[in-house]
């Protein structure tokens, strides 16, 4: 039972003014469970307050209510009232009869009967008051800061100083943060390098600061005195324990892309550090993903890496790349199908990389030059693996094989080994010595090749020896139509008829001859039809031209080259005469509803018969496999190909592999090599009895995004062609190839998509062996007691203004970018040139407030720095160049206090002869190579137009890019503009919201050096002052869980913004709700989303508010 | 058609059962009028071929899965009903692989009573364009071509046309019926707390009269607790003994979840649902 | 000769009973038909089979107070509540009055509960016999019939162009009007109903307590109070003091034994926490222990649960299970 | 003439933000009607709907809650739920035939001393001008 006491305070005649006291404290009296009610002048005063602790001695009062101020004002001051009487300090309440009553109205009936009522509110709550209890936790004293500009390396320095440890994170490659990229700093004019290295220099040797760069903040959780901390390490690349710094690395990265710490003015390398005073001094690589022309390709050969290799004139090395994939860059930069350049992004700016002659290039380059023979790599294994078939897949398994060691032995039933490559494919498309010379090559790689050796039992390999057998047989047969005729002489079959040609027979063709079919083979009968002398050659195909599946280029040949191409047309007899070939009858066909190939079906026009006179057909519809020459018991899909399981290309004989066109069917040389290798990796596993499948078909990770800025457009190199003329009865090659000029010219369009090419010339000169391009990012996770937000700003970008030309002339600039000219360590070596056209600028504008205050782009405050850097940059382009004019367009100056600021701006104007102009500007345009700034001199209210070489843009800053995500993250406040929220704007400017996280610097707002400074020190003491103590106090205010209520449905653990509430297992099994009191802050939003009501809040419980509510009117 | 769904599903039943890979399989047989349905619970082989399937079958029967939690269980669930799984999963009161949904695609039910079975579909079918389950591990039957839905909210804008008085007037009867029998909660698969409020003795928020204003915050408050919850399947109404129309005020919210926030329940278990999250800069006539 | 009135002088005596009494009886509200106080005759429905409530609210509120405290100057006195006005049920088959026979016997044993008595006092059953049972009654089975005048006051049985009136009882002849008058007229025969296996159902369940039946029974109960509200004998309430606007008073409202806390106790024990220990309550209680203690069965036979049972959990079939069960266990 | 009609307000205001801009009215001596009585909260988004109902059911005519301006949230997201939640629970009293102009939900900081009384002041008069609750029998 609750004893209650009421006091009821005049507060001179604050209250009693307007309040009738004696009519209140009867009234009290009367109130349920109130024992005793009394009035006080001043309760808060000491008489006061020692009647209360009187009368709840003398009254035995357990529960206290007192009508007088706010609790906002007094509830502190009476709770340790209640405490010196030995009550609990928290069954106390107070009713609002000053601030919510009397000062607020002014009838004394309608104030009397109001304070009345909020008293009885109060006693009916505080029945329901429990005794509560602070709680005390221990802390870790080690502290996080995050951002490594100059407020957080302050922060830091000052922290480990006073002999905590620190976690300094940065995401990017060194510390230094804006201040590293400034030239000078306003007004001293002092080195801004020459100042901040020293310190950033401490930070890197301090023995209690762990500096994390190239790392981000991940996930926080824990509270203030306990955080647990992931951090995301960046996969660098480079063993940070192992770098020297020596730079060897970037010296020979053939890949370079905008620098960003010049502002995109130079070029860094993409193994690289930012600038050379960088802390921590080691390098980066910076890797994206793979690039689009890799992951396209079947058998992923790196083409941005030889691409990038070309480019510098690193053929040799070049060439060692697509051999660390592949055997084959002469053929493939010949024949394949390069579905690397459809990838290309290059192609979406103007046209894709000549990716395929490229290649080529570098394999013509070694013919020419001659190679060394290659050192056959170190026989690792005893398992014999047997390759049937000396196509591309086999032998491209077959180098795989003998590069991890096996041995390896090809069985090729014809005389001459490379399968289609030898027999299909034309002497002027791919010559016969081209291909010798990649067969030897692999067989120097020790690959022993049996020629004459049809293979038609696999149990007899498999008995002498051999562990694993690949079998890469091809579809070597062609297939048939199924028309009438067409076993008539005359009729060929395209591999059959190129066999011949390829293999040196004399063959010979009629006048005029019809090829039918639309893929390859069909082009390449009907060229070498052309070539041995038809004097006319039809193709005759059943679908459009944009459905035949041979490659365009070589359709477009053969168009020149006099080839006729009859579409929409499909033989239906082969006609005869006196068993002579005389010609073939066909039918017109329309396309109807695509197939399952996805291209539209043919369907015949009745009637549409007609003939063609011709004395030769070649029939080019399909190929197939020569089931007869294959070894029996092998299992055979619907489509007649060798039956595989599709990862691991198993067939149904254990031990036995196949790919190729004999698993696809036809497809490309590409294609059959990325068949060999997958079941070279399967082999090797089933060799060493791994699982076959596990973690296959890996699939390359594409990079996300390519940047395509500024790339300026400029036409692909096209591959220099044999004339036509000159093609005809001979079977000389008809693509030329690049010379070394085109195609280093060409490889410079690459757009290094991943930036790292991963040519791996950067592993072979780094002595310290510190390069794992192979290691990826890492998790780590610390332990902390608090954390400092120094994440900081960034100048918005300039070329987002395209109304003062930003992004449209090169010559307007970014102040950041004037800023790193200047820079003696800059990109230009601390000359401001145009960047135009490399000139002096001797005009140069200035446009103040570019996207700040400006309420379109929503940054509508103050930079804070504009005016000052524009000051410093007026006097610094005078010391460059006394020549130079600046002009200063502003909207007004500000110069804040006594630190000599507004005499800068004094000096710009009166000794560096810059000349302000109050307006804003309309245009800028250009004119005979100059900017044209034309705009309004507000002053003398007329029109302004100065014809600039350099245009600067003042543009406004803005946080960093992630602040948001960062504040989320750290469960922290931010404003709309996604600056860091302070605890309170004027009196906790470096808290937060949340116990335990501090701000320093331009996170918070845009600051200049000595504020971020200033910021950075005041932080670290607020760390220190927490460090100070041994436990935290947490208030006792907090939710808590009634366990047979709760209904598991977790909504709470949504709605905390606390992440206080974690799931938690009964002992009867049922998952519910747990308040972890010491995160929770007492908002109480989990109650109010509870629908059963197993939350509750202490001090501000349902019940409590409840019993206000009921109160109420009664 | 209608005897080859029960089949089906029974066939089902028969294979998941002998199988074990559930105890219990939930569907629905004929009741004892001859002419409706009731709900079935199937424990072994020899009671599959009571399980029925047709139009009759409007009975929510994922609300029973909340029994057998630790159990493994198919149910039969209809495109509404298989919004309450998401639901349930979303609020982690289910188990996903203890739950086997042998979905059917629906071409809705017919209003029943005891003994009647109506000729026409439901008012909310008609206006359903969810004919498929939104989840389900096995499915029977087939959807029905899709049509255009008709004004969906007709009733709700109706109600909202009135003035406030006659809206007051309206609920105030509708209300005052109620006799508090909780038969709406009980079969609403939304309404699973151990302890509801509405029976709460600490804090008393309601009492136990059955009487205008405790019945008003009563069914206020439960409309108000399936906000971005109601999976629309209608169970309330159809159970309700005094025909008061629940279900015009599910939906009503239903509306205004769909137009503030673009949510629609139980059309995925991972979804979050309106009042676990919200967003900065959303205008909701609050404040503003 | 037999008692007559024809549905002229009906009328005018309904209409003067609605003057001095309250008459409640049955009419349509909202599509649903329910007895209710009526002020015109012309609302009374007639032909009807059964009404979605049963009429024992007449005399066992959903809600009503029991007793007001009053405190004045320090002193408190209980006031309790009266029924201070005559009412006159009109159209309730006998089935329903049967059923306010049956809670006659708990609420007016000793110590009997004065409110419900004074509701049954001032209260005369004028009823109507049930010419169309519904496919779901089953009165006969439970000692009823859809004629028997045995719990009414007065029975009026449709004839020709008027009722023949038969007065049950003394408080039934004082309320009739002077307009009945001697006719010679057959009243119609009682229709059909279709029995249940009721016989010796009472000492079968004493057999069937621990089969597996109940649990699998409350399988699809989905443990609303539905059947319980709609049942002319379900008496269960729940009795609780309110405090409001200075006033306080004892309250009683219908309860379930079906809903879930309905047997918790004290420190949140509840010996009938589960489902199938609550359905099979509800069975033993009208099969089993009522008869026990009463001596009759405590259904009449209504068909209300089957009607209005959201899962078709059907009474009858119940009791032919249980019938089968019983068999199969022996005794 | 008549006593002009006096509706009856519960006002749940938020700690940090709400409760101490009615303070701030006070300290400041701006006048505003007496009807309104003041329930402290942690936040606007600790505010039960059921604790609206029931001073509803309790007589008032007219409830308010106000918290923090968006983005100023003293638990950083505690208005936002309340905004929401409040959002529907309007919207739902106003079908009910609760007008919604009967639950006001604002947003009023510790220094708007000033907007607190003209907050009172209107909602008053709108109060007024809407008229008594119809009963709901008890």
């Amino acid at each position: 039972m609750a004893r209650i006491g009421v006091f009821i305070c005049h507060c001179g005649t604050n209250i009693a003014g307007t309040v009738n006291i004696p009519e209140v404290v009867e009234a009290a009296k009367k109130m349920p469970q109130v024992v005793y009610a009394e009035d006080n002048r001043f309760t808060c005063s000491e008489p006061g307050q020692a009647s209360i602790r009187e009368a709840i001695k003398e009254y035995q009062l357990n529960r206290v209510v007192i009508g007088a101020c706010s609790p906002r004002m007094h509830e502190s001051t009476f709770r340790r009232t209640l405490a010196e009487a030995g009550l609990n300090p928290y069954l106390l309440e107070m009713g609002n009869i000053r601030e919510h009553c009397s000062w607020a109205h002014t009838d004394k009936g309608a104030a009397t009967e109001k304070a009345i009522d909020l008293l009885k509110m109060a006693v009916a709550r505080v029945a329901w008051h429990e005794p509560l209890f602070p709680r005390q936790t221990g802390l870790t004293k080690r502290a996080l800061v995050i951002g490594g500009g100059i407020a957080g390396i302050q922060a830091s320095l000052d922290i480990a100083d006073a002999g905590y440890e620190v976690v300094l994170v940065e995401r990017e490659p060194s510390i230094g943060g804006r201040m590293a990229q400034l030239d000078k700093t306003f007004p001293t004019l002092d080195c801004s390098a020459c100042i901040l290295t020293p310190r950033m220099t401490q930070v890197g040797q301090h023995p209690n600061i762990k500096l994390l760069s190239y790392s981000e903040l991940d996930e926080v959780s824990g509270y203030v005195g306990n955080f647990k901390v992931k951090i995301r390490r960046k996969a660098r690349y480079i063993d940070e324990t192992k770098c020297t710094g020596c730079g060897e690395c970037a010296t020979v990265c053939p890949v370079e892309v905008e620098s960003e710490f010049n502002e995109g003015l130079g070029k860094r390398k993409a193994a690289y550090i930012p600038f050379p005073q960088a802390v921590p001094n080691k390098y980066v690589i910076d890797k994206r993903g793979y690039p689009p022309c890799r992951v396209a390709c079947p058998a992923g050969v790196n083409a941005q890496g030889y691409v990038a290799l070309i480019s510098q004139g690193k053929f040799k090395e070049a060439l060692e790349v697509v051999r660390r994939t592949m055997p084959f860059p002469a053929v493939c930069g010949r024949v394949c199908n390069h579905p690397c350049e459809l990838d290309c992004e290059r192609g979406t700016v103007d046209e894709p990389i000549a990716i395929r002659a490229l290649k080529r290039f570098i394999a013509d380059y070694e013919l020419k030059a001659g190679r060394e023979k290659p050192t056959p790599p170190s026989r690792t294994k005893e398992e014999k693996v047997a390759i049937i078939g000396s196509g591309p897949a086999g032998l491209a398994c077959a180098y795989d094989l003998v590069r991890e060691g096996y041995p390896v032995t090809v069985f090729e039933a014809l005389p001459q080994p490379g399968g289609l490559l030898r027999y299909g494919i034309p002497e002027y498309r791919l010559p016969q010595e081209v291909l010798d010379d990649e067969i030897k090559y692999i067989q120097e790689m020790g690959v022993e090749i049996r020629t004459n050796s049809p293979v038609k039992d696999l149990g007899q390999i498999f008995n002498q020896g051999y562990g694993a057998i690949f079998l890469g047989t091809g579809a070597p047969t062609s297939q048939k139509m199924g028309i009438p005729g067409e076993d008539a002489p005359g009729v060929r079959h395209a591999l059959d008829f190129l066999r011949r040609v390829n293999a040196g027979e004399k063959v010979t063709v009629g006048d005029r001859v019809a090829v039918i079919g639309g893929g390859n083979a069909a082009i390449d009968a009907s060229r070498v039809a052309l070539r041995l002398g038809a004097k006319e050659v039809f193709i005759v195909y059943r679908r459009s031209r944009a459905e035949m599946p041979a490659q365009k280029t070589e359709i477009e040949e053969a168009e020149r080259e006099g080839v006729k191409i009859n579409l929409l047309a499909a033989p239906t007899k082969v006609l005869t005469r006196d068993g002579k070939l005389t010609g073939i009858e066909c039918i017109r066909m329309e396309l109807g509803e695509p197939d399952a190939s996805g291209r539209r079906r043919p369907i015949p026009v009745k009637g549409s018969e007609f003939t063609m006179d011709v004395d030769n057909v070649i029939i080019a519809v399909g190929q197939a496999l020569d089931k007869e020459a294959l070894p029996k018991d092998l299992a055979y899909t619907a489509w007649g190909t060798l039956q595989v399981e599709q990862t691991t290309l198993q067939t149904n004989i254990d031990g036995v592999f196949a790919g190729g066109d004999a698993v696809s069917g036809p497809a490309g040389v590409i294609e059959a090599i990325a068949a060999g290798k997958e079941a070279a990796i399967s082999i090797d596993r089933y060799l060493r009895g791994l699982d076959l499948a596990e973690g296959r078909p890996q699939a390359l990770k594409k990079v996300e995004k390519v940047s395509k800025e500024g790339v300026e457009t400029k036409p692909r190199k096209s591959m220099p062609l044999l004339d036509v003329g000159k093609r005809g009865g001979s079977l000389a090659e008809v693509e030329l190839g690049f010379d070394e000029k085109t195609a280093i010219e060409e490889a410079n369009r690459c757009l290094s998509c991943a930036v790292c090419s991963d040519c791996r010339e950067c592993e072979k000169v780094c002595e310290a062996e510190a390069i794992y391009h192979e290691r990826g990012e890492e998790l780590i996770e610390e332990e902390v007691g608090a954390i400092i937000v120094a994440s900081g700003v960034k100048p918005l970008d300039h070329t987002l203004f395209p109304e003062y030309g930003g992004g449209k002339y090169a010559d307007v600039i970014g102040a950041l970018q004037l800023e790193r000219m200047m820079s003696a360590a800059g990109p230009t070596g601390g000359e401001v040139l145009r960047p135009s056209n490399g000139a002096h600028p001797k005009t140069v504008v200035f446009i103040s407030c570019v996207g700040s205050r400006d309420e379109r782009t929503g940054k509508d405050y103050c930079s804070r720095v504009c005016c000052m850097y524009m000051a410093k940059h007026a006097i610094l382009l005078k010391e460059h160049d006394p020549e130079t004019q600046s002009y200063i367009f502003y909207t007004d100056l500000r110069g804040p206090g006594g630190k000599m600021f507004e005499q800068f701006m004094w000096r710009a104007e009166r000794k560096a002869g810059a000349i302000y102009l109050r307006g804003r500007i309309s245009d800028v345009y250009q004119k005979d190579g100059r900017l044209m700034v034309s705009g309004e001199d507000q002053e003398r209210n007329e029109p302004v137009e100065i014809a600039a070489d350099l245009v600067v843009l003042a543009t406004g800053l803005m946080p960093s890019d992630g602040a948001a995500e960062l504040a989320r993250t750290l469960n922290i406040s931010y404003d709309v503009k996604n600056f860091m929220l302070e605890a309170h704007p004027k009196l906790r400017p470096v808290e937060t919201n949340t116990d335990g996280i501090f701000l320093a610097g331009a996170a918070v707002a845009p600051f200049d050096i000595p504020e971020c400074v200033a910021q950075g020190g005041g932080a670290a003491a607020k760390v220190l002052s927490l460090f100070g103590h041994d436990t935290i106090t947490t208030e006792p205010t907090t939710a808590m869980v009634d366990a047979l209520r709760c209904i598991g449905c977790l909504l709470c653990t949504q709605v905390c913004p606390f992440s206080a509430i974690d799931p938690e297992l009964t002992r009867d099994g049922r998952t519910i709700a747990a308040i972890n009191e010491t995160l929770c802050k007492g908002c109480g939003l989990c109650v109010a989303a509870c629908r059963p009501g197993a939350v509750n809040l202490r001090g501000f419980s349902d019940q409590q508010l409840l019993a206000e509510v009921k109160s109420l009117w009664q | 058609m209608r005897q080859e769904l029960g089949q089906q599903i029974g066939e089902k039943a028969r294979e998941l059962l002998s199988s074990g890979v559930v105890e219990c399989v939930i569907g629905y047989e004929r009741a004892t009028d001859g002419v409706t349905a009731r709900p079935l619970f199937v424990y072994g082989v020899e009671d599959v071929d009571r399980l029925i399937f047709d139009d009759t079958c409007i009975h929510n029967l994922t609300r029973y899965l909340l029994n057998r939690r630790d159990k493994n269980t198919a149910v039969v669930a209809k495109p509404c009903d298989s919004r309450a799984i998401n639901l349930l999963l979303n609020e982690k009161q289910i188990e996903r692989e203890k739950v086997f949904i042998i979905g059917v695609a629906c071409q809705g039910v017919v209003e029943t009573r005891w003994n009647q079975a109506g000729e026409t579909l439901q008012a909310r079918c008609q206006l359903c364009s969810q004919h498929t389950p939104v989840v389900y591990d096995f499915l029977v039957g087939e959807a029905p071509p899709e049509q255009p839905p008709p004004e969906a909210y007709a009733d709700v804008l109706e109600m909202e046309a009135r003035s406030a008085a006659e809206r007051e007037a309206f609920w105030q009867e509708q209300f005052d019926r109620c006799i508090r029998c909780y038969a709406c909660r009980q079969v609403c698969p939304g309404c699973y707390c151990s302890e509801c409020f509405v029976e709460q003795l600490d804090p008393l928020w309601v009492g136990i009269r059955i009487a205008p204003a405790e019945n008003q915050i009563w069914n206020t408050i439960r409309a108000f607790h399936l906000v971005g919850r109601c999976i629309g399947c209608n169970e309330c109404e159809r159970v309700c003994p005094l025909n008061i129309p629940l279900s015009l005020l599910n939906r009503k919210l239903e509306k205004e979840v769909w137009e503030l926030f673009g949510f629609q329940a139980g059309m995925s278990a991972e979804a979050v649902p309106p009042f676990a999250t919200f967003e900065k800069e959303e205008k909701l006539g609050i404040g503003e | 000769m037999t008692r007559f009135i024809s549905k002229k002088d009906l009328i005018t005596w309904l209409e003067k009973l609605i003057q001095e009494r309250i008459l409640i009886a049955p009419t349509t509200k909202n599509g649903l038909l329910l007895f209710q106080p009526v002020s015109e005759v012309e609302d009374i429905v007639l032909d009807f089979q059964n009404t979605e409530l049963s009429p024992k609210e007449c005399f066992f509120s959903a809600t009503e107070t029991l007793f007001a405290v009053k405190r004045e100057d320090g002193r408190t006195e209980l006031v309790p509540a009266t029924v201070d006005r005559d009412t006159v049920l009109f159209g309730l088959h006998p089935c329903d009055a049967m059923g306010m026979a049956i809670n006659d016997k708990p609420f007016l044993a000793e110590p009997a509960d004065t409110l419900y008595g004074q509701h049954r006092a001032r209260t005369t059953l004028i009823g109507l016999p049930c010419s169309k049972p519904t496919t779901e009654c089953f009165c006969t089975s439970m000692g009823g019939g859809p004629h028997d005048p045995t719990h009414l006051d007065v029975l009026l049985t449709e004839a020709e162009d008027g009722y023949i009136v038969q007065a049950v009882t003394g408080k039934g002849e004082e309320i009739l009007p002077s307009s009945v008058v001697e006719r010679e007229i057959v009243s119609p025969p009682p229709p059909s109903v279709e029995p249940v296996p009721a016989a010796g159902i009472s000492e079968v369940m004493e057999r069937v307590f621990e089969a597996p039946y109940w649990s699998r029974l409350a399988d699809r109960c989905i443990h609303c109070n539905i059947c319980a509200y709609v049942c002319p004998t379900c008496y269960c309430f729940d009795v609780r003091d309110y405090a409001n606007g200075g006033r306080i008073e004892r309250v009683r409202s219908w309860e379930s034994c079906q809903s879930p806390g309905f047997t918790r106790i004290a420190g949140g024990y509840d010996p009938r926490s589960s489902k199938g220990a609550r359905l099979r309550q509800r069975f033993y209680h009208k099969l089993r222990y009522f008869p026990q203690e009463f001596g009759a069965l405590g259904c009449v036979g209504c068909g209300r649960c089957i009607r209005a049972c959201p899962v078709n959990i059907d009474i009858r079939e119940v009791i032919s299970d249980v019938q089968k069960l019983g068999a199969k266990i022996g005794t | 003439m008549a006593v002009e009609y006096q509706p009856r307000m519960v006002g749940f205001l938020c700690n940090w933000c709400s409760y101490a801009g009615a303070d701030m009215a006070g300290t400041s001596r701006m006048t505003y009607p007496p009807n309104i009585r003041i329930i402290r909260v942690p936040c606007s988004g600790r505010v039960d709907p059921l604790l609206v109902m029931k001073s509803f059911e309790q007589g008032a005519d007219g409830v308010l809650v106000s918290g923090c301006h968006p983005g100023d949230c003293h638990y950083t997201e505690g208005n936002y739920h309340a905004r929401r939640r409040f959002a529907l629970l309007r919207s739902l009293l106003d079908f009910l035939g609760i007008e919604k102009e009967r639950l006001r939900v604002e947003w009023v900081s510790a220094s708007e001393g000033g907007r607190f009384k003209e907050l009172v002041s209107s909602f008053t008069e709108e109060l007024q001008r809407l008229g008594p609750r119809s009963e709901v029998s008890p």
